[in-house]
């Protein structure tokens, strides 16, 4: 078992999990009010993959995730007020209204999407990282994508590419054991994906998705590994998602009690618990964080709530670069 | 989507998407399905519901993430002699799938000097509407309708929706079947026997004698309330259905404005290089003399389509467009 | 191809490109090239010859056959603020990079609200005319510009060979230049300072009063020929080279049919929903009431380019058809 | 070392083998005296491949080739008058002139392409092998392709899709170490191929393909186990291009020396200096086979000069099938 770091990050690592959590289930709720739109898809259960990775990315680095990835945009910095202006459509979000929830954008924060094209993150992210390095920069990229991409034939050219051309790439794909309906075995001849990765010559490892600590243990390591041997690296994080694909998912291809049977060990309890059992943690600090977030999440709404709409003669404007070069 | 009558026996073009499928696997034992999620899940939009427990997953082959290898593998079922029908999600997602779409499926039988025509079906969402944004809401119907050796059609009422599959099998070319999201949920009446149904034609949906308003896919509905507008105007629009965009039956929509000597075409499609575009050049080759007014369209707004509501509307093509231009039109010349 | 001058200073087309892509490397250490066998192997049509040698292998990277991936490289290398090139030895493997370019490329600088242009330029090989068959022969640059946010432009002549990468660079957008692979050997005089050429504006080519002759590519040597043969019977054509098929400089070519009364649009790509279809179109709507006859096209034939010679030739734009035509066009009225 | 097989076979396979090269070698000079245009790609040094494996398939399997097809064709029994028909663009060719080189077509001998676009024979083998067991037939489809298709997406796909499924395929990739100008471990960062089967749950071997009793060997154990287990089986046969990439193609890669090298391994000198040395075969043997073989392409090339043209009024016959379902 990882060791507990120190109070004040351990509680930091909760806290962030905890905004992710909060967010998540708030936007449930404003898709059924309708507020929110379009195709959305929650990253509850997961929280401890973003969060975990996160700890070892830079300022400086760059990062590709998937339609899912409110909890990747959140961890990494994003304002919960633009997000969530974001998936209301409204000016203020980080879009301006025009990616919603599969479509997450903060140059700024070096946050290159939001991508619903399963897998279609993938070469993206090796271009990142072919950029950093050709432009001399000590920068990597991270690309996290469902375990779904991997049958896809980009994630291949892209395994391969970056292990090639020794591209600072961190791939981090979230085995939540389902794409959609699919289970995992139901879509690959060989299921060990560690041994499938033996074919790109490129160091790869698993990990426990569900314990935060462990993930933030081995995202350090191969994150280091990417940035100093300027080679890429895999970390497949073992997770689950708790809720449905979409708001369209009936889960006809998955029990109850197996659904049940992951939350027991979901991210959040398990820190929780160990927190308190090493007595750094009481029940008044949960409930303060979660106090916290649920603010945050609050003043997120009403901000977009208040936000403004887009003119639509602006309906064109960015399709073409404003700027030349 | 008003101007389609809601009846008592009324059903859904998702159910009668459905029930073409249904019958096709009753009736011929080589048809069977690959797509992602068609099976276990029930389809993204669950027109092969329950199809996996009667028909086994033999037939209903739930396929991994990887559009071109089972795109292709219809290909090779087909010249093997079976009679795949393949999903693919949405449009979009088929781009992966275009070498073999184009680079195979539409060229072996030409290449191959006749001896290996591809008898494949394939059937994918298209269309916006539904605040999916850039990546899922792209209607590339007519720029598929660009290539050689494939047969596009585009069922727009619950006829077409139930017919069309057993009609395409009738054919041992590539045919896509383009479905638009946002006709899933629209309900009629199976109103004839779909044994009827062909892919080689267009129909009038509404006669009239003022102007041609050509169109196909769930802008068919557009159109339809248009004339009702119109109408109450005192202007009546012929509205056409293409139904199939390739080969395109010119002969209707030609005979059409020489009667109404005027067209406003309108396609959710991207507007330069489309469909609409085709279809006026048709006209300005073919019944140039017998027009009182230019060609009009009313396409999608060249831009990937934005996900908030007001900005995906202001997207495509509207209602209101439809009528004002009409309108003017009918107006402007004698 | 005798329409373009030879001259003692001539260089080829490939050179000219080549010289192009030099000059880009040597100015801007931001710029740098991605592509099958573009280095030790020197190029699938030898653009890139010795600028390995020159360049290394960081600026000149060979690619693996992955095109998807190495697309996306260069999309990503270009959101890391690099300018890279990459090569796609021809327009029919980019299919399978299809997915990077339409869903990623095109498509991020709106859906990003304009946080992340995407300045990445693509060269491809175009075209038939080498009976290298249906796989190889295909003309898509028609078809691609049908998608926003690319910006698609096909050198014809020498200067545009030489000039055009540097104007596309000026673009943050992602650029797509379309060689036709009939025109390599081609040569001519490099007249102009490389600075002058833009990627904004289409060019006449040859003046004339009775007709236009709207093209571009290799089917401007095509236009040239008829041209002069016209001239012989008395007929003065107009010859317009598109040069950007996106986005469509229609100014030029609506004021020249404003003059002529007459157009012929000549395009190797397949005829039906292809660039010739937007021209005509374009036409209607802003000139209608100033044309003499229907506009015409001259187009790709719609098969996959058969291997015979005689076949490919029939497939393709032939001289003698644009003449037949265009004397028909100006003498049928007016 | 492969046991010899009867004098007869051996000397079938030595034949077969000739006749390729035969055919290839005029191809080359027809293709200088221009009367074979567009892109020609030769299969000089590889014959042991094609040779090996058709000996394992029979009548109704299924083909799929490259556009480097000139051998399979042969071997798998399609006449050399209506192949070099095709290459002269003449009706009496197998495709009626349409195809050429590259796409070489006979439905009745399910010889199913010749395709240009490397790898984009893998999906379509896999979908023969599906069609195969879904008629309930016994059949298997057999797959050539380079080895540079491996870095494609497509590969990936059709791997796993071929083993995910329980296809009868067989994948033989003929590694003959070059894609065009780009030398295997410059295009793969795991240049063990079959380590990087390792990802599929696939039989895997490789052969020396420079054999062709060892690819004969390894063939017929292989088409077996694909025909009875209703499993994909993978075949790497090492081998190597004697001649350029296509007639365009300087070399500038690979030194004189090298290529050298291989020509002294090539097929037919190895199993004629064994044939010899084991007193099976005379050389007077082989001097006939080799007349006979001139004598067919011979044949073929005045059955093809003498070919007549498909008339251009055909030009768009067969873009649709002529016979509905
Ligand atoms: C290329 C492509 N094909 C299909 C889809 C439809 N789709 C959206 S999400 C999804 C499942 C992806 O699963 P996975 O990669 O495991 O990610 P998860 O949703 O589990 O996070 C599918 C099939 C898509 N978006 N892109
Ligand atoms: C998808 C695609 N990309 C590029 C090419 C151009 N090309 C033709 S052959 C070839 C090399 C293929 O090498 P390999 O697969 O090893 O086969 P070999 O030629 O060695 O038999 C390339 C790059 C192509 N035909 N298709
Ligand atoms: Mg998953
Ligand atoms: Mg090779």
């Amino acid at each position: 078992m990882t060791l507990l770091p120190t109070r004040e990050h351990a509680l930091h690592l909760l806290s962030e999990m905890l905004r992710i959590r909060c967010f998540e289930d708030r936007c449930a709720e404003l898709y059924s009010a309708g507020k929110i739109r379009g195709f959305l898809h929650l990253y509850n259960g997961e929280e401890g993959v973003a969060v975990g990775v996160m700890q070892a990315l830079r300022p400086e680095d760059d990062i590709a995730g998937t339609y899912r990835e409110h909890g990747h945009a959140i961890a990494r910095g994003i304002p919960m007020r633009s997000l969530m202006a974001e998936l209301y459509g409204k000016l203020e979000g980080c879009c301006r209204g025009r990616g919603g929830s599969m479509h997450i954008f903060d140059r700024e924060r070096r946050f290159f999407g939001g991508n619903a094209i399963v897998g279609g993150g993938l070469p993206l992210a090796v271009g990142l990282g072919l950029g950093e390095r050709l432009m001399g920069r000590d920068a990597i990229a991270a690309c996290f994508f469902g375990e779904g991409a991997v049958a896809e034939g980009e994630f291949h050219e892209s395994m391969n590419l970056a292990s090639l051309w020794h591209l600072p790439v961190l791939f981090i794909c979230e085995n939540n054991q389902y794409a959609m309906g699919t289970a995992w075995s139901r879509s690959e001849a060989e299921t060990d994906l560690i041994a499938k990765l033996c074919g790109y010559h490129m160091r790869a490892e698993s990990v426990d998705g569900m314990d935060v600590l462990a993930v933030e243990d081995r995202a350090r390591e191969l994150a280091e590994y990417v940035r100093h041997q300027r080679m890429p690296a895999f970390l497949e994080a073992r997770t689950y998602r708790f809720r449905a694909h979409s708001m369209y998912d009936p889960q006809l291809y998955r029990s109850k009690a197996e659904v049940e049977d992951w939350e027991n060990k979901g991210p959040l309890i398990g820190l929780t618990q160990r927190l308190k059992a090493e007595n750094l943690m009481a029940e008044e600090d949960f409930i303060r964080l979660q106090r916290m977030a649920n603010e945050e999440v609050d003043d997120a709404v009403s901000f977009a709530e208040q936000g403004s709409l887009e003119r639509v003669e602006e309906l064109t404007r960015f399709t073409y670069a404003e700027q030349t070069a | 989507m008003s101007a389609l009558p809601q009846t008592a026996r009324a059903i859904t073009y998702r159910e009668a998407l459905r029930q073409g499928l249904r019958s096709v696997l009753l009736n011929d034992p080589d048809v069977f399905l690959i797509g992602e999620d068609i099976g276990k899940y029930g389809g993204c939009f669950a027109v092969t519901k329950g199809l996996l427990e009667e028909f086994g997953e033999a037939r209903i082959r739930d396929a991994p993430l990887s559009e071109s290898a089972f795109v292709g593998a219809g290909i090779g079922a087909a010249l093997a002699g079976m009679r795949p029908v393949v999903e693919i999600m949405t449009v979009n997602f088929s781009l992966l799938a275009l070498d073999q779409i184009l680079n195979t499926a539409a060229t072996l039988s030409h290449m191959s000097g006749g001896q290996c025509p591809v008898p494949l079906i394939i059937r994918m969402a298209t269309g916006a509407g539904r605040q999916v944004a850039a990546q899922h809401s792209h209607s590339l119907e007519g720029w598929y309708s660009h290539i050689p050796g494939l047969r596009i059609v585009t069922p727009a009422t619950i006829d077409d929706a139930a017919g069309m599959l057993r009609a395409a099998l009738e054919f041992r070319d590539p045919v896509i079947i383009f479905e638009h999201m946002n006709l899933y949920n629209v309900q009629g009446e199976l109103s004839v026997d779909a044994a009827s149904i062909n892919i080689e034609r267009a129909a009038i949906r509404r006669a009239g004698q003022d102007i041609s308003l050509i169109t196909y896919g769930a802008s068919l509905y557009k159109c339809l309330t248009a004339a009702e507008q119109l109408s109450a105007q005192g202007i009546e629009a012929e509205v056409i259905d293409l139904r199939v965009l390739r080969p395109l039956d010119e002969k209707t929509f030609i005979q059409s404005v020489r009667r109404t000597r005027r067209a406003l075409i309108v396609d959710e499609g991207w507007r330069s290089v489309g469909l609409a575009a085709e279809v006026g050049m048709r006209i300005m080759e073919q019944a140039f003399y017998d027009l009182d007014a230019p060609v009009e369209r009313v396409c999608g707004v060249e831009v990937p389509v934005p996900y908030a509501k007001h900005m995906e509307e202001a997207a495509l093509p509207r209602v209101e467009q439809i009528v004002t231009l009409a309108a003017s039109m009918v107006k402007h010349v004698g």
